[in-house]
């Protein structure tokens, strides 16, 4: 459970990252441009590289937190009179802010200790015939004193044993670690650009082919919707549920 | 005339037992020590008092190169800063451990919202902070103060007297002031220093 | 005047090193870390030497509760043995040793579980127990029994005769048992409370 300060570019965490974008591009950290600094963010995350999974992880909690509020900002308002809408960057702006108070209180803790670290103190000096009268601790004092018997602490043991089961989080231990994409999306739109090359249109579904897996499907999907914004494709779909054809608009 | 010395006798046995005792000593155990029948006595439980605040004044003198502290409730003699350089050359320093960034940023969670535990510190930082948290019991500047008396019954952290004295301040209301007002002048700060303005 | 002030400046330097060495230091030890450069310097060392006398007068006065003297060519600060009748009795008052909440948690797992190294006490309470088993050590409860033969050879604890002696038990065999049915008890209420199973 003891591991090292690791960092991430200089990064102590999410927010440490999400101030340094909002300082960055001098955002108001009370209106947040989302959609902007949402794909600054996955932008760092991108080039991570060796990091380990429970500190990424912490960074993935924060790109979903992301993405789940720019989905809810996207999503068109429902029409409420009485009350306005909260905004959904709300809480994100307050964990913001609370951070940023403390971080600022650790840099007026590090002036202060270094003030406070030019003073010396002394160890005790007992005359001799002063210590002479020191008695030792009597441990069975103590324990009757303190009302501990072994049946108490038999008890104790038994409670932090189930304690400790209780901390491994069951749920998190079953995850393995938390592995790279092995399909990359860059990857896959410079593939899927590679075959439409040279041919005027092409079958979804004969892109699916050449690679199999439900993650790849996803990916490929992703990968068209993303050519598509770029304007390098376009689709079509002639009927419901019908062949979706892709449409090279390059050359 | 007579209380005035025995108020000097008050001073100087007092001098003499925080000296001796080099640590932080509860002020209420040197009215005990001083004469264990009357400790219980108001009037004298004030005169000590009194005589110590004299002292402290005393050695406020600025022809003195030590002074004494108070730590909350305990009294403890240490050397004024102002003598740092001599004194590095003459004794050697234990090895300072110097705080990291992280370190000091979950010691200022832990300072300010104690008692704390480590879920409530890991929220606020929004990453896992167990290795802060070990190096600071380490290094003695936090300790356990209890269980929450909740699921789990987690760690319950709060700062030491070696936080006090590491820092320079004689209790945590001497803490530099963080509220949301003492973060807007922080903001206006560093607009002023980007300068743009930021419409709050 | 101006003297005059470096003198008084002295005799708080001086002060400062002499109460932070707290054994007896030579005061060409002294002389040196005032001023590496003048430590030679025949007129310093007699200014030094003044401001010695001068701060040794200075403890004379009956007020103060500690003096400075010389031994040979060292200089020590020491308390006035007429007070030492309070300081016996600080030194002697009873401490409020208590047993803390942190301390018995690590006892109990020392007991049930030795010999045991720090990283396993740790893993159980799931913070670092260092300061609790130095305690545990100093009131003589718990004692080094050897070390693993694991990298770091980290030392392992066990409960000392003391330990047995105070809680009137004869040996360890007497300890309640905690047995591998009951781990596995635990093991399943925490997965029940999950609400998932837990491949072991």
């Amino acid at each position: 459970m003891n591991k090292p300060d690791v960092k991430i570019e200089g990064f102590e965490g999410p927010l440490d990252l999400l101030l340094h974008l909002i300082e960055k591009n001098k955002y108001n950290i009370f209106d947040i441009p989302i959609v902007e600094i949402t794909e600054q963010y996955l932008g760092y995350l991108e080039h991570m590289t060796e990091v380990e999974a429970d500190f990424l992880s912490d960074f993935l909690v924060m790109a979903s937190t992301l993405i789940a509020i720019k989905t809810r900002m996207l999503l068109p308002k429902e029409e409420k009179e009485e009350e306005e809408e909260d905004d959904p960057r709300a809480e994100l702006v307050k964990s913001l802010i609370e951070y940023k108070m403390y971080k600022y209180a650790a840099l007026e803790l590090k002036d202060m200790e270094l003030d406070a670290g030019h003073v010396m103190y002394k160890k005790a000096t007992i005359p001799k015939e002063v210590r002479q009268y020191r008695e030792e601790v009597d441990p069975a004092e103590l324990i009757r004193e303190s009302d501990v018997t072994m049946a108490k602490l038999h008890n104790l043991f038994q409670t932090l044993l189930r304690r400790e089961a209780d901390r491994v989080d069951p749920v998190r231990s079953r995850f393995g670690t938390i592995t790279r994409d092995e399909i990359r999306l860059e990857d896959r739109m410079a593939e899927i650009q590679a075959e439409i090359r040279g041919l005027k249109s092409i079958r979804f579904r004969t892109l699916l082919t050449r690679k199999r897996g439900k993650m790849n499907l996803i990916v490929s999907f992703l990968a068209i919707l993303e050519l598509m914004k770029t304007g390098v494709i376009s689709i079509r779909q002639e009927e419901r549920f019908g062949e979706i054809m892709i449409d090279s608009l390059e050359g | 005339m007579e209380q005035e010395e025995s108020r000097m006798n008050l001073m100087a046995a007092l001098e003499a037992m925080i000296f001796s005792v080099g640590d932080a000593v509860e002020e209420d155990e040197l009215i005990r020590a001083l004469d264990p029948e009357r400790a219980e006595d108001k009037e004298y439980q004030k005169e000590v008092r009194e005589a110590v605040n004299a002292l402290i004044a005393s050695y406020e003198d600025e022809n003195r190169g030590i002074r004494l502290i108070r730590l909350d409730s305990r009294l403890q003699l240490c050397t004024k800063n102002e003598y740092y350089d001599p004194l590095i050359r003459l004794v050697n320093m234990p090895k300072k451990h110097s705080l990291t960034d992280v370190v000091l940023e979950t010691l200022s969670i832990i300072a300010y919202k104690q008692p704390v535990t480590r879920a409530e510190i890991e929220k606020i930082r929004g990453v896992s902070s167990d290795h802060a948290v070990n190096k600071l019991l380490e290094y003695n500047l936090i300790r356990e103060v209890g269980r929450l008396d909740a699921p789990g019954h987690p760690i319950l952290f709060g700062t030491t007297d070696e936080f006090l004295r590491s820092f320079g301040i004689s209790s945590m209301d001497e803490l530099p002031d963080i509220s949301p007002d003492q973060l807007a002048d922080f903001q206006k700060q560093a607009e002023e220093e980007a300068g743009i303005e930021v419409p709050v």
